[in-house]
């Protein structure tokens, strides 16, 4: 029971996925899939974070009915690390940007040559 | 060859990393650090039960700004990436097969879907969601109402002036939070009012509906862009 | 003072404006755009002034009104005001350049671009890890959208290997971030910094994360082609701003984050830096375009940043001078460099000819070349100084090695590629435009570079304007370029005259005799100048700052103005030997082997300085620790100068091409500053408390084979001036010879020489280069019979070869007299006979001088030809009559020269009593051997003269070919080859093993870096397989083993 | 107490999902397919925030990532559709 924690869980996700994405990265010669890839990356790593937040038992980070009294400091012992899911706000609407970008590039780069391989793209060199 | 071997080696180095890190890590029981301040004194000091909201809008305020600051880049980017030429601009795009049913429910969809938007970044320091969910879900109105009918024009003006008003009143807030309280995106400059009312949190319900507006102009810039770029040639 | 966190309000509240303000028109956008980089500008300088000139503390900027950890804080310091400045000045200036091109995207290019500074300042000042993050996702991704702004593929392409690259390495540094934030509960940079972070595992697979995601930011080699292709791909005056204000914030970044790991990461970084900054460097020296070129040198430039980073322990509180001089020299030089790419346009480094059409080009083009590989004034001279010399107090001899190679690859191709720029064929048909708008901005960065060179030197012992004055000179002339030769020659003149006559009282000894043969010596031989028409444009500027070089050089007390002289010395010289026609791959080894010499005498003096209390040049004579490598290294950076067999490769073409005047102000006069360098170094010697006579031993087997060889190899020039370089390079190899004996008569025989070459080197050279104006060739089969058209001429060269053969009457003979005197007292025999001997063959050389050029029959196309020009007689008359007077009464040099040297060699082996000089082994008088002689010349002359009246004298056409006229008369002349009997006999001592050597050098580093640079195959994918690559075996080279 | 466990089976289930889909998307020589599949990754991970006690983020996810991302990548396939017609 010990083992079997939903952070500890959580966080192998956010691991497999990460290494899922770096494997699409480097291996996938399709732009596109590149672009998925790294979009697998970032999930990986908010899973991370957020289970990096969670602690066992314990409610979101919102004072309402549910969490005892506000001047009761049993705030602190009722509710997760609110920290984490907000740097996870930005890292999302981060990775929506990049990706957003990417995509833009890669419309760029398929109409440059028609071809959406990235062993194409090499002008530069050397 | 070579080049999957590589590859082999680094995903089992990471594996073997990430193995490390996952038997060093042992789950947290309590609250520690910023956060533990953050339970015990947000709300006395933020003045917002959503203490996520009060992490983002106010504690880490200046990372919010940064972020849909990065929205705003990726938009004017996207916005000089993909500008059409004049020509192209004012091709039609064919579309078949956009049923009745899908035109007719995003004419009833998307008056509702933007007032929950709106819904869900007001409420943003009470009940879970904020600015950029709410934006989000903005930006799905729009984009829904771009899928009904690909050659609608959307009000390019209207958005601009949102994105652009709501920037500057963030900034301006955060200009304000100098002048009458703390430090920039200080919120306390208005009263915090009474915990758990819908107009509490000082400054943060203001905050959030800029940022959720700014977000759901951004979205819906970029969205419009993409929508745009069919009809390159 | 307006708080920091304006910067941001500023940026993000016009930018957000011009959103609708655009509506008003692009041009708008742009100036308001401008005017708040201008207030960018405004805010981060109030402060840096503050700090400077005030009593300004560092103060944190709170945001949201907590204090850290509980929210996000900026910290405005000294430093972060420096590097926030420096980028938001660069920033404006870049705005500036790319006002059109941005405005051609439209006005949201400008928000980017503003947005992209703003950035960047908040990456400098911010104190929250995960903030930082963010900035700098901003700034990453506005660089993926402004590198657009150049059209074209290739920008495209480039951009997105740059976005996938820095997606990859921000997710490293986000996975370290949470996992740092999760082991310490905060992400505020200092409390990480005093947290013990690195003792848990976790913890320490954090901090390698965010140090390695920092490091990847500095763009190491080789995990580094996404940012080679950015710096080439995206339009130049963007790759400028990315150089430089990307480059800033990266370091910065680095120096702050460095802290968390403590100490123990300053090893790898140095390491990580040395092999960016030496890698980069090699394989810009492949490097065909200049595009290329520029992204591979500020690749090295972040080398050496993380270099400088990683060894601040040996710098200590120096760290930040040192960043501040090499950081704002590279800054202010390479964008002024990217810049003029962008306005030149020419692709390879050989179309680079055509930015000579603009000589105001050439000359900004040069301040950076100058500024980038350190030489004085710019800041960057007085940075690597500092650098070097602490380096070496605290033993990283290593480091300086790293060091130095480094820079003197960047030498390699900076400077081949300016020898392009003044000197490649100009046969292009595309030219380039220039722009208000380009242009001021690089004016302005030229303009600091030169007023923080003066400011940083005033913050050193060359604070005394006293070694500025000959500067400013060179200034006056550069400014007064347009006048004709003939105002221009006798300012230079006057001038000279002028700082002579002050600067004279003050010198005695040793000082007084090298400063009469640079400026007297410079005075007479730019007399000669006289005879050239026009503007000469550009001569005179550079042969100032050459004497200015060399008068620093004897009036320098300490041993960095001593460098400062050398350095400008060299600087000035390679201006004038690239001056002559044929000399751009003359110039180019002249100054590699100059810039290895000066490395090597830095690397000297740098050990000299060791345990030093005083900085006085007295240092060299109570060098401490490793004497041997500091004196050897002293010499053989002089001996560069004074081309000693093995290094001389580059005198003969340098010497050789020069123009007419310039030959003798670089042999006689420049090689003396390479001697007066090994007398120091020597004199040093003489007094230290240690054995080094191996060295001295070595000296003068170098000396020895130097004049063989040099000797040797000057009888079978057909070039007159390659001859006269060659014999240079033999009697240099006399001088050090001599001085390596190190008694009193050897170096009484070294100082001899010294005036002697000086003297009728400087005749030679000006007669035959007075000549060659006349003739239009340099080829002695190609003249012939001068006697009659320029008797003065011929007077003068038999004079000149008489002293410099040895025989008596003249001063030459003294110098030989004294030379065996001081070799049998030595008792070095062997060396001895092979100088000898080579004496011996200098006779086979010059007698073709006299033989080939004056005698014989008169040429076709010279029947016409005039006496050579009065503007050279006068020199080489006046030279002349300082020989007879030196070889009539040599007592009245050598007799104070004597008393001078028994200061440093006490024996007293020589006597002097009136006229005559006693040695052991017996006597001799100048004045008595030259009425001797005399009288005996006189009488075989007359016995000739009445013996042969029936001699008749052969005309121009007395000579009958048996057959046919041959097709090449010139050649079948007996002048042509003439010692082709002797070379069967002494060919394996002309093979020309010291070109061969580098020959083979340079084709080795090219192999090596066009072997290496096909790791940057342009493929996106590969550079992501390089980055990971890197993390993974950086992880186990650094924590691997401890986890 | 319970909760906790049933979340703990789910999320296993969830996760289980989660990295096959991804391994689809990696995988899978369609495009199309691809997208969705990382869309639906995205989707996943949202309902682990939610096991996880972060509606912010279970929000965010769903809506940004696993959407209008998706959407815009639907924008790019199609255009190089008609790039390739």
């Amino acid at each position: 029971m010990e083992y079997l924690n939903l952070g500890k869980i959580s966080l192998l996700i956010g691991f497999i996925l990460i290494i899922i994405g770096f494997w699409g990265i480097l291996s996938q010669k399709n732009i596109i899939k590149i672009i998925v890839s790294f979009t697998i990356l970032d999930t990986g790593i908010n899973i991370l974070i957020v289970s990096l937040g969670y602690i066992k038992g314990r409610t979101a980070p919102i004072i309402d009915a549910s969490v005892p009294q506000l001047a009761d400091h049993n705030v602190l012992n009722s509710i997760v690390d609110p920290v984490p899911q907000a740097l996870v706000l930005t890292a999302i609407v981060i990775g929506f940007g990049v990706t957003a970008l990417l995509l833009a590039y890669a419309m760029k780069l398929f109409k440059a040559k028609r071809t959406l391989e990235i062993n194409q793209f090499n002008d530069l060199k050397w | 060859m070579i080049r999957n071997f590589l590859i082999g080696l680094v995903l089992a180095s990471f594996v073997y990393i990430f193995y490390n890190l996952y038997v060093s890590y042992e789950p947290k029981t309590e609250l520690t650090g910023i956060a533990a301040h953050y339970a015990e004194q947000g709300a006395k000091e933020v003045g917002a039960a959503n203490l996520v909201t009060a992490v983002v809008v106010t504690y880490r305020g200046f990372d919010t700004m940064g972020e849909v600051t990065i929205l705003f880049l990726t938009a004017s980017i996207i916005g000089f990436f993909l500008k059409l030429n004049k020509k192209d601009e004012k091709k039609v795009i064919i579309h078949k097969g956009t049923s009745e049913l899908l035109v007719t429910s995003a004419q009833l969809l998307v008056p509702i879907i933007f007032l929950f938007g709106v819904y869900v970044f007001i409420n943003g320091h009470l009940t879970p969601g904020g600015g950029f969910q709410g934006g989000a879900i903005i930006a799905s109105g729009i984009a829904l109402l771009i899928m009904a009918n690909p050659n609608k024009e959307i009000n390019h003006h209207a958005i601009l002036w949102i994105e652009s008003i709501s920037g500057i009143m963030f900034v301006i807030i955060g200009l304000l939070g100098i002048a009458l309280a703390g430090g920039f995106l200080d919120n306390r400059f208005i009263s915090l009012g009474t915990f758990g009312d819908l107009f509490s949190a000082g400054a943060i319900p203001l905050i959030y509906s800029f940022i959720g507006l700014k977000v759901g102009a951004e979205i819906s810039n970029i969205l419009n862009k993409y929508q745009k770029s069919q009809k390159e040639s | 003072m307006v708080s920091p966190i304006y910067i941001v309000a500023a940026a993000l509240g016009v930018g957000f404006a011009i959103g609708v303000l655009g509506k008003l028109g692009k041009n708008f956008s742009g100036i308001l755009t401008l005017l708040t980089l201008g207030f960018m500008t405004y805010v981060s300088s109030e402060w840096l002034y503050a700090f400077y000139f005030g009593d300004q503390v560092s103060t944190y900027v709170f945001t949201a009104g907590y204090k850290p950890p509980i929210s996000i804080n900026l910290l405005m310091g000294p430093q972060e005001a420096f590097m926030s400045t420096l980028i938001n000045v660069i920033g404006l200036l870049g705005g500036i350049y790319l006002f059109f091109n941005f405005g051609r995207k439209g006005r949201n290019a400008f928000v980017v671009y503003l947005v992209f500074i703003m950035s960047l300042n908040v990456v400098i000042m911010t104190r929250d890890l995960f903030n930082l993050f963010v900035f700098l996702e901003i700034s990453s991704i506005a660089t993926a959208g402004l590198i657009l702004i150049e059209k074209g593929n290739r920008a495209v392409g480039a951009g997105f290997k740059y976005i996938i690259a820095t997606s990859i390495i921000s997710s490293i540094l986000l996975i370290g971030t949470i996992f740092a934030y999760f082991y310490t509960g905060s992400l505020n940079i200092d409390d990480l910094v005093k947290s013990d972070l690195t003792t848990t595992t976790g913890g320490l697979i954090a901090v390698f994360l965010i140090l390695i995601a920092a490091i990847l930011e500095m763009k190491p080699f080789p995990a580094n082609g996404w940012g080679l292709d950015v710096y080439e791909g995206s339009h130049q005056g963007f790759s400028a701003v990315v150089s430089a204000a990307t480059a800033t914030a990266s370091y910065f970044m680095l120096y702050k984050l460095l802290d968390i790991a403590g100490n123990s990461w300053d090893h790898y970084i140095a390491v990580i830096g040395a092999v960016t900054f030496i890698g980069a460097n090699l394989l810009g020296v492949k490097q065909k375009f200049a595009r290329r070129l520029l992204a591979y040198s500020s690749i090295g430039q972040l080398g050496l940043l993380m270099l400088i980073l990683g060894l601040r322990t040996y710098l200590g509180d120096n760290l930040n001078y040192v960043v501040f001089g090499i950081l704002l020299t590279n800054l202010l030089a390479k964008t002024g460099f990217f810049w003029l790419v962008g306005i030149v346009k020419a692709k390879t480094l050989k179309e680079w000819a055509i930015i000579r059409r603009k000589p105001f080009f050439l000359f900004l083009m040069g301040t950076f070349v100058f500024a980038l590989i350190g030489f004085p004034p710019f800041p960057s001279f007085f940075a690597k100084w500092t650098f070097v010399m602490d380096l070496a107090a605290n033993g990283g001899f290593v480091w300086i090695a790293v060091i130095l190679t480094g820079s003197f690859l960047e030498a390699i191709y900076y400077f081949r590629w300016f020898g392009y720029a003044v000197k490649a064929d100009d046969n292009y048909n595309f030219s380039f435009n220039v722009r208000w708008h380009k242009i001021t901005p690089i004016i302005l960065l030229t303009a600091l570079l030169y007023i923080i060179g003066y400011l940083t030197a005033q913050h050193t012992e060359l604070g005394r304007m006293i070694n500025f004055i000959p500067l400013f000179f060179v200034l006056i002339l550069f400014a007064l370029d347009f006048l004709p030769v003939f105002i221009k020659n006798t300012i230079a003149i006057i001038g000279m005259g002028i700082y002579f006559y002050f600067i004279y009282p003050s010198l005695s000894d040793l000082k007084l005799l090298f400063e009469v043969i640079f400026m007297i010596g410079g005075i007479l031989t730019l007399i000669a100048g006289y005879a050239y028409k026009g503007k000469r444009s550009g001569f005179y500027p550079v042969a100032i700052l050459m004497y200015a070089g060399l008068t620093g050089l004897i009036e320098a007390n300490t041993t960095l103005q001593f460098f400062f002289g050398w350095e400008l010395m060299t600087a000035g010289s390679y201006f004038l030997i690239i001056r002559g026609k044929r000399s751009m791959p003359h110039a180019l080894s002249y100054m590699l082997f100059s810039v290895a010499g000066a490395y090597a005498i830095l690397a000297g003096i740098s050990i000299a300085n060791i345990g030093q209390l005083t900085t006085s040049l007295s240092i060299f004579n109570n060098i401490q620790y490793f004497p041997q490598w500091a004196y050897g290294l002293l010499l053989f950076g002089f001996l560069t100068k004074t081309a000693s067999v093995g290094i001389h490769i580059w005198l003969p073409g340098a010497h050789g091409e020069a123009e007419s005047d310039v030959s003798p102000m670089v042999s006689a006069i420049l090689l003396k500053a390479g001697v007066y360098g090994v007398i120091l170094a020597l004199i040093g010697m003489s007094k230290s408390q240690y054995d080094l006579s191996s060295l001295t031993y070595i000296l003068g087997w170098v000396g020895a084979l130097t004049v063989l060889f040099g000797n040797i190899s000057a009888v079978f020039q057909e070039d007159a001036k390659r001859l006269l370089a060659y014999s240079s390079i033999g009697q240099l190899g006399y001088i050090v010879f001599a001085f390596a004996i190190m008694t009193q008569l050897g170096w009484l025989t070294g100082f001899t020489y010294v005036i002697n070459h000086f003297m009728y080197k400087a005749v030679l050279f000006l007669t035959i280069g007075a000549v060659v104006l006349r003739v239009g060739t340099h080829n002695m089969y190609e003249m012939g019979g001068l006697i009659k058209r320029m008797p003065l001429a011929f007077v003068a060269v038999l004079i000149g070869i008489t002293s410099l053969s040895g025989v008596p009457p003249l001063s030459g003979f003294t110098g030989k007299w004294l030379f065996y005197n001081a070799v049998i007292e030595k008792g070095w025999y062997f060396q001895g006979v092979i100088v000898f001997l080579s004496g011996g063959v200098a006779f086979l050389y010059l007698f073709r001088l006299i033989q080939t050029i004056f005698l014989g029959q008169l040429k076709d196309n010279h029947r016409n030809v005039k006496e050579i020009s009065i503007w050279f007689l006068i020199p080489i008359y006046t030279l002349l009559a300082g020989l007879m007077v030196f070889s009539a009464r040599p007592q009245w040099v050598l007799q104070p020269l004597g008393d001078m040297i028994a200061n440093y060699m006490p024996q007293n082996s020589i006597r002097w009593d009136g006229a005559y000089a006693y040695t052991a082994i017996g006597h001799w008088t100048g004045s008595g051997v030259m009425m001797t002689i005399g009288s005996v010349f006189l009488i075989v002359f007359l016995i000739l003269k009445l013996s042969t009246r029936k001699a008749h004298k052969i005309k121009q056409f007395d000579i009958v070919y048996s057959g046919e006229r041959p097709d090449r008369p010139d050649t079948t002349h007996v002048a042509y080859n003439m010692y082709a009997g002797f070379y069967k006999a002494v060919w394996p001592l002309t093979v020309p093993l010291a070109e061969r050597f580098w020959n083979w050098m340079t084709e080795l580093v090219h192999e090596a870096a066009g072997f290496t640079r096909r790791i940057y195959s342009g493929n996106g994918q590969a550079y992501m397989l390089h980055i990971v690559l890197y993390i993974i075996v950086l992880f186990f080279i650094t924590i691997g083993s401890s986890i | 107490m319970n909760n906790e466990l049933i979340y703990i089976i789910l999320a296993l289930g969830i996760g289980a999902l989660t990295i096959i889909m991804a391994i689809i998307a990696i995988l899978n020589k369609k495009l199309s397919i691809a997208v969705v599949a990382a869309g639906v990754v995205s989707l996943f991970a949202s309902i682990l925030y939610l096991f996880m006690s972060a509606p912010d983020v279970a929000m965010t996810e769903a809506a940004i990532g696993s959407g209008l991302a998706t959407l815009i990548f639907f924008y790019v396939l199609n255009k190089i559709k008609k790039y390739n017609d």
